[in-house]
């Protein structure tokens, strides 16, 4: 299946409030071996053809993270790690 | 004088810069999205709201609509364009003002009357001002959290092009308080506050505060007309 | 392709085992469709009357009981449309009329919080909608359980954050609203949403399907598996904690799609291109496919696989049961159909030709040829089962109500008392939740929250206007849901009246418990009959409402909790009064009586956690005489009194601008300050004479006057015991306005 | 490095109008070969010790997911995929 996938995430120096407000919660929750969490977005491209992922990367650059604060990672969908519910 | 302002599929707050164009004695011309065309206004407005939902980023897709390719063109020519909320959005995802706009430190959507300092009065929209003033603009957004590096914030504050501030109390987070900021030429100015929310004293800011209306008789001045 | 359940293989299989049961059908309700239909129905006909007879759409406990707002409300001749329609529309002029609704979304809030009030928003606004009128404001009314509930925090950051996502999207301000914690609310939170829209007269629509050969449009978005069954398993069943699957997928809002079919509608009315528009709610395609037929008393030919879908896989019953939102339904006459196609695509909505009317009065739905539906449309809509259920007074209610909170210990230190009470979570502060709603778009919001009332500007050039008013205690209904529904009337009424406005209609929204429990109906038929008697008092019609039932979990239900939406009109919003003491100088005056009354108050609730007796007697003539003196008086502010009493308002009224007050208190300093005696105002004025004049023998106590940076409460004679004191503003403000963010920042 | 990343996705069967407005803007930039979007979260979570997947699909069931509309995945992060700007 044609699926490429586009992690956008925030530059490490750009401060992620959703990040931050998540892992002051996980104390709570009795949560106390993680030491930092990063909240981005997961984008999934469904090619008609064959994926592609210089076709991904223009996208990505062009409209999909703005690289001004964002990074992101190109690639084609792999579906381990197992799926819950 | 013709003030356009646009209007993009999910924009809200249209209507309302509108009624402060005619206010402020200017005539409205609504721009639509889809056309490359300017209709010869003398300057334009990219009102507040969700363009196209906002659901990816704020602004990213309304950048790349047929009438933004004609008004970056014609901002770099010098065409006065004031980008309000979801219009300063919009500006920096078109690069026409540097740096971004992130969600709120507080993860919340925040509307209050907020006090801004007039931090720069050279640019089509706040020569009305003088420097230093403080005035009460409406802020109503979930992403108004200014951010840029060191570097351009430094590069900002250097030229002057921080045009207005929070004072007593920043709403979003924003870097250095920053509320708007302006190009190098100080015609394309971008700010998250709403001064078309602040025209009248029976619907503006609590106790009647009309300061938002100097933003769009400055901008008449700078063309040349007795606001 | 897949073959589905078609009316001839229902005829040829008779005996068919069907799952009425588990769609929430009854024995005898199987049975009656069975008669209609002449053989058993299709799956998906099944599917349609399992919706349209569930409790939500048909009103089968409640309909002998709502009869009474049309028989007891006056005739009035500014009502264009009232009960049956998708909201009532009430003239304000011979050319502008508004139509408002206030509707549930409970259960779905409590599955998917910021969905569920999501779309709770969306869908009161496509009532609206599909009146003709442009939505221009919203309300919301929440309850919660108690604030240290571990659940609470979820449900309140969920259901703000999705009234606020939706209405701020969709460019609607948020112009007031209620919260309310109470632990009877835990796991039954309380979301409703209210929305308000204004048309000229001429362009006023209905659902009718008339004209034999007009075409039936889908505007909007696609049909996906949202909801499915919905309707019948969220709102009328009792909600069953973890029972995960038998959820129907929660609807998803898009406003961005709302606000694109909002535009094009009112771009194809403007043009006059509409014969008949339902918007699709809860029960979609089904009860908008029935209500317009039976409403036309026409047939109607619909084609299911036209419509657009998002999953290709997709059932006939399940795109007739989906609730996936931001759709409508339009009649549009052949040569119409291209010119509304073409709206659709220039606002960049999906419209789509599904079917046309036809002769006769058989509702007729295929799939890919296959005769899926062939019903008459009004056994759907109409003939539904009407139940008269058993009714029982409650048996606690007598002991209830004789244990009266008149005769609970007092405190001695008024102080404290009044400091404890401002920043309890009913009375504090609410602009933690307020400021994450916009009530500036749209540039005519004259007044918004904390006021009275929303007032909204509607003509610009006339500063004609309307003040929106909702509330309701259910304290006070659990007491006396007689009473309790008047007051909640009476209450509105007045937060309207404060602003100068003129009431001219009610709407309303009930929520209770099961229907299936006497005790809860019982509490539903006096609400009923109070709200119904309380409107023909005050001479204004209920101009339509909605009914939540089935809110409590297990034998537990919520108090009963009608809150109730008053509309007034101003002819003039910039003469409208504000609350909130302006300046120095003026003197600050109470109108009305204060009598003991603590039963039921946030005094009771607070300090002893009881809730018992009866609730503050209601006058309802002396509230409209009040009304009358608050629209001629000379008034620099006025404020209504109701939960937390003077305290209350006085706090509130000193806050607003920071204007202080000294106070000198007529009686019984603690009854004076704490008792929630209705029929109050608190005002001030510049020239008590004038207002003496015009108040006639409304009673009128001068109160103290205006200024400095203090609450300061004075009681002069005998057995005055700490009730002299002093707040300054600075701590009063501390007090009353960190409660929320402490709780839930 | 201990870093897991959760996954979290909207249910094939709900609406997801975000993916759905990236989706209608791509062929305004000249991209036709996309059918379908899907945008979800990419959530890292840095453990101070090694990462544990047990404990990363408990705060994700609790906490970063709404399992009523939405289903994670749990793995270990492994950079691959080539990383820009
Ligand atoms: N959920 C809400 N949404 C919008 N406004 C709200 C909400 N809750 C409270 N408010 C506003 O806060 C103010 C105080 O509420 P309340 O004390 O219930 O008013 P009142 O007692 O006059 O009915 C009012 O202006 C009300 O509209
Ligand atoms: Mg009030």
């Amino acid at each position: 299946m044609a699926r490429v996938v586009v992690d956008v995430m925030l530059k490490p120096e750009i401060l992620d409030p959703q990040g931050q407000a998540v892992a002051n919660a996980l104390p709570r929750l009795g949560v106390t071996e993680v030491s930092s969490v990063r909240i981005g977005k997961r984008i999934e491209l469904e090619f008609v053809g064959e994926p592609d992922l210089d076709k991904a990367r223009e996208i990505a650059d062009k409209l999909l993270a703005n690289t001004v604060i964002e990074s992101f990672t190109i690639s084609v969908a792999d579906d381990k790690g197992q799926v819950e519910k | 004088m013709k003030i356009g302002v646009v209007t993009f599929p999910g924009s809200l707050d249209d209507g309302d810069a509108r009624r402060a164009a005619r206010l402020a004695g200017a005539e409205a011309v609504q721009l639509w999205h889809a056309d490359a065309d300017l209709k010869g206004v003398d300057a334009v407005v990219l009102p507040g709201g969700f363009s196209y939902g906002d659901y990816l980023r704020c602004g990213a897709i309304a950048r790349f609509s047929p009438v933004m390719e004609k008004i970056i063109d014609a901002a770099k020519g010098g065409l006065p364009v004031l980008g309000i909320c979801n219009g300063f959005q919009v500006l920096c995802e078109a690069h026409l003002l540097p740096g971004a706009l992130l969600r709120n430190s507080h993860l919340h959507f925040r509307n209050r009357d907020q006090k801004l300092r007039v931090e720069n009065t050279s640019t089509a929209w706040t020569s009305g001002y003088t420097e230093g003033q403080e005035i009460v603009i409406p802020v109503k957004n979930g992403e108004g959290c200014y951010q840029a590096d060191e570097h351009t914030l430094d590069a900002l504050e250097a030229e002057g092009r921080v045009v207005v501030r929070y004072v007593e109390g920043n709403p979003n987070g924003s870097q250095r308080d920053i509320a708007g900021i302006r190009n190098e030429a100080g015609n394309v100015v971008g700010l998250m506050p709403h001064p078309e929310h602040a025209t009248e004293a029976l619907t503006g800011p609590f106790g009647g505060g009309v300061d938002g209306l100097v933003m769009f008789t400055s901008v008449l001045a700078s063309l040349g007309v007795k606001a | 392709m897949t073959t589905a359940d078609t009316v001839d293989l229902a005829e040829k299989t008779p005996d068919e085992e069907q799952p009425y049961a588990a769609l929430g059908l009854q024995p005898d309700e199987y049975e009656r469709i069975r008669e209609i239909l002449g053989r058993r129905p299709t799956q998906s006909e099944l599917a349609m009357y399992s919706i349209m007879w569930s409790e939500h759409c048909s009103y089968k406990s409640s309909k002998v009981h709502l009869k009474q707002f049309g028989e007891k409300t006056p005739k009035n001749n500014r009502m264009l449309a009232g009960i049956g329609e998708n909201a009532g529309v009430v003239a304000l002029n011979d050319e502008i009329a508004v139509t408002f609704k206030v509707e549930s979304h409970n259960h779905p809030s409590f599955v998917e919080p910021y969905q569920g009030a999501a779309t709770g928003v969306g869908g009161i606004v496509r009532d609206i909608l599909a009146m003709g009128a442009r939505p221009i404001a919203v309300m919301d009314q929440l309850r919660f359980g108690a604030v240290d509930h571990p659940d609470t925090p979820r449900l309140v950051h969920g259901i703000v954050q999705g009234v606020g996502g939706y209405g701020n999207c969709l460019g609607l301000p948020n112009i007031g609203g209620e919260t309310v914690f109470d632990p009877c609310y835990q796991g039954n939170p309380l979301v409703n949403a209210l929305s308000i829209g204004v048309l000229p007269i001429s362009r006023l629509q209905n659902k009718t399907a008339s004209g034999v050969g007009n075409a039936v449009i889908l505007m909007g978005a696609k049909t996906g598996r949202d909801g499915i069954g919905g309707v019948s398993v969220l709102a009328s069943a009792t909600f069953e904690e973890g029972s995960e699957d038998s959820r129907p997928a929660v609807q998803v809002g898009d406003p961005f799609m709302e606000k694109l079919l909002i535009e094009s509608c009112l771009e194809i009315y403007d043009a006059g291109l509409v014969v008949g528009i339902q918007d699709l709610g809860g029960a979609g395609l089904t009860c908008a496919l029935s209500e317009t037929s039976a409403a036309g008393g026409l047939g109607m030919r619909a084609y299911l696989e036209r419509v657009p879908l998002r999953e290709a896989s997709m059932e006939p019953h399940e795109i007739l049961a989906s609730e996936s939102q931001e759709r409508m339904l339009l009649i549009v006459a052949p040569e119409n159909v291209d010119a509304v196609l073409a709206i659709c695509d220039k606002w960049g909505v999906l419209g789509t030709n599904i079917g046309e009317i036809t002769e006769g009065d058989r509702l007729i739905i295929s799939w890919n040829d296959q005769i899926v539906v062939d019903c008459p449309p009004g056994s759907l809509a109409d003939d539904g089962p009407v139940y008269a259920r058993p009714l029982r007074e409650p048996a606690d209610l007598i002991l209830l109500q004789a244990d009266r909170a008149e005769t609970l210990p007092r405190p001695t230190d008024l102080r404290a008392e009044l400091l404890t009470l401002v920043a309890s979570p009913n009375l504090c502060d609410k602009s933690w939740i307020t400021e994450q709603y916009d009530r500036y778009v749209l540039g005519n919001t004259v007044l918004a929250q904390p006021e009275d009332a929303g007032v909204i500007r509607i003509d610009e050039e006339s500063n004609l206007g309307v003040a929106l008013a909702t509330d309701g205690n259910g304290r006070y209904t659990r007491l006396n849901p007689y009473e309790g529904a008047k007051l909640a009337l009476a209450e509105a009424y007045r937060n309207v009246s404060v602003t100068g406005a003129t009431p001219i209609a009610v709407s309303d929204c009930l929520n209770f418990g099961s229907p299936e429990d006497p005790a809860v109906m019982w509490q539903f038929a006096e609400a009923v009959r109070g709200l119904a008697d309380g409107c023909l008092e005050m001479g204004i019609p209920v101009t339509g409402g909605n009914v939540s039932f089935y809110n409590q979990t297990g034998t537990v239900a919520i108090n009963p909790t009608p809150v109730v939406a008053v509309l007034g009109v101003l002819d003039d919003v910039t003469k409208r009064t504000p609350m909130g003491f302006a300046e120095a100088g003026d003197t600050i005056v109470l109108l009305g009586e204060t009598r003991e009354e603590l039963s039921g108050s946030e005094w009771a609730w607070v300090r002893h956690g009881h809730l018992g007796g009866q609730p503050p007697k209601v006058d309802l003539l002396g509230e409209i005489k009040l009304a009358d003196a608050l629209r001629v008086a000379d008034l620099v502010s006025a404020h209504d009194l109701s939960d937390g009493g003077l305290a209350q308002a006085l706090t509130e009224s000193v806050l607003r601008r920071g204007v202080g007050a000294t106070v000198e208190l007529p009686g019984d300093a603690f009854v004076d300050l704490f008792s929630e005696s209705a029929g109050r105002v608190l005002v001030t004025v510049k020239d008590v004479e004038a207002l003496r004049a015009v108040v006639g023998d409304i009673p009128l106590t001068v109160l103290g006057t205006t200024g400095g940076d203090a609450l300061t409460v004075r009681r002069e004679g005998p057995g005055a015991v700490n009730t002299q004191f002093e707040i300054p503003l600075t701590e009063l403000a501390e007090a009353h306005q960190g409660t929320l963010a402490r709780l839930f920042g």
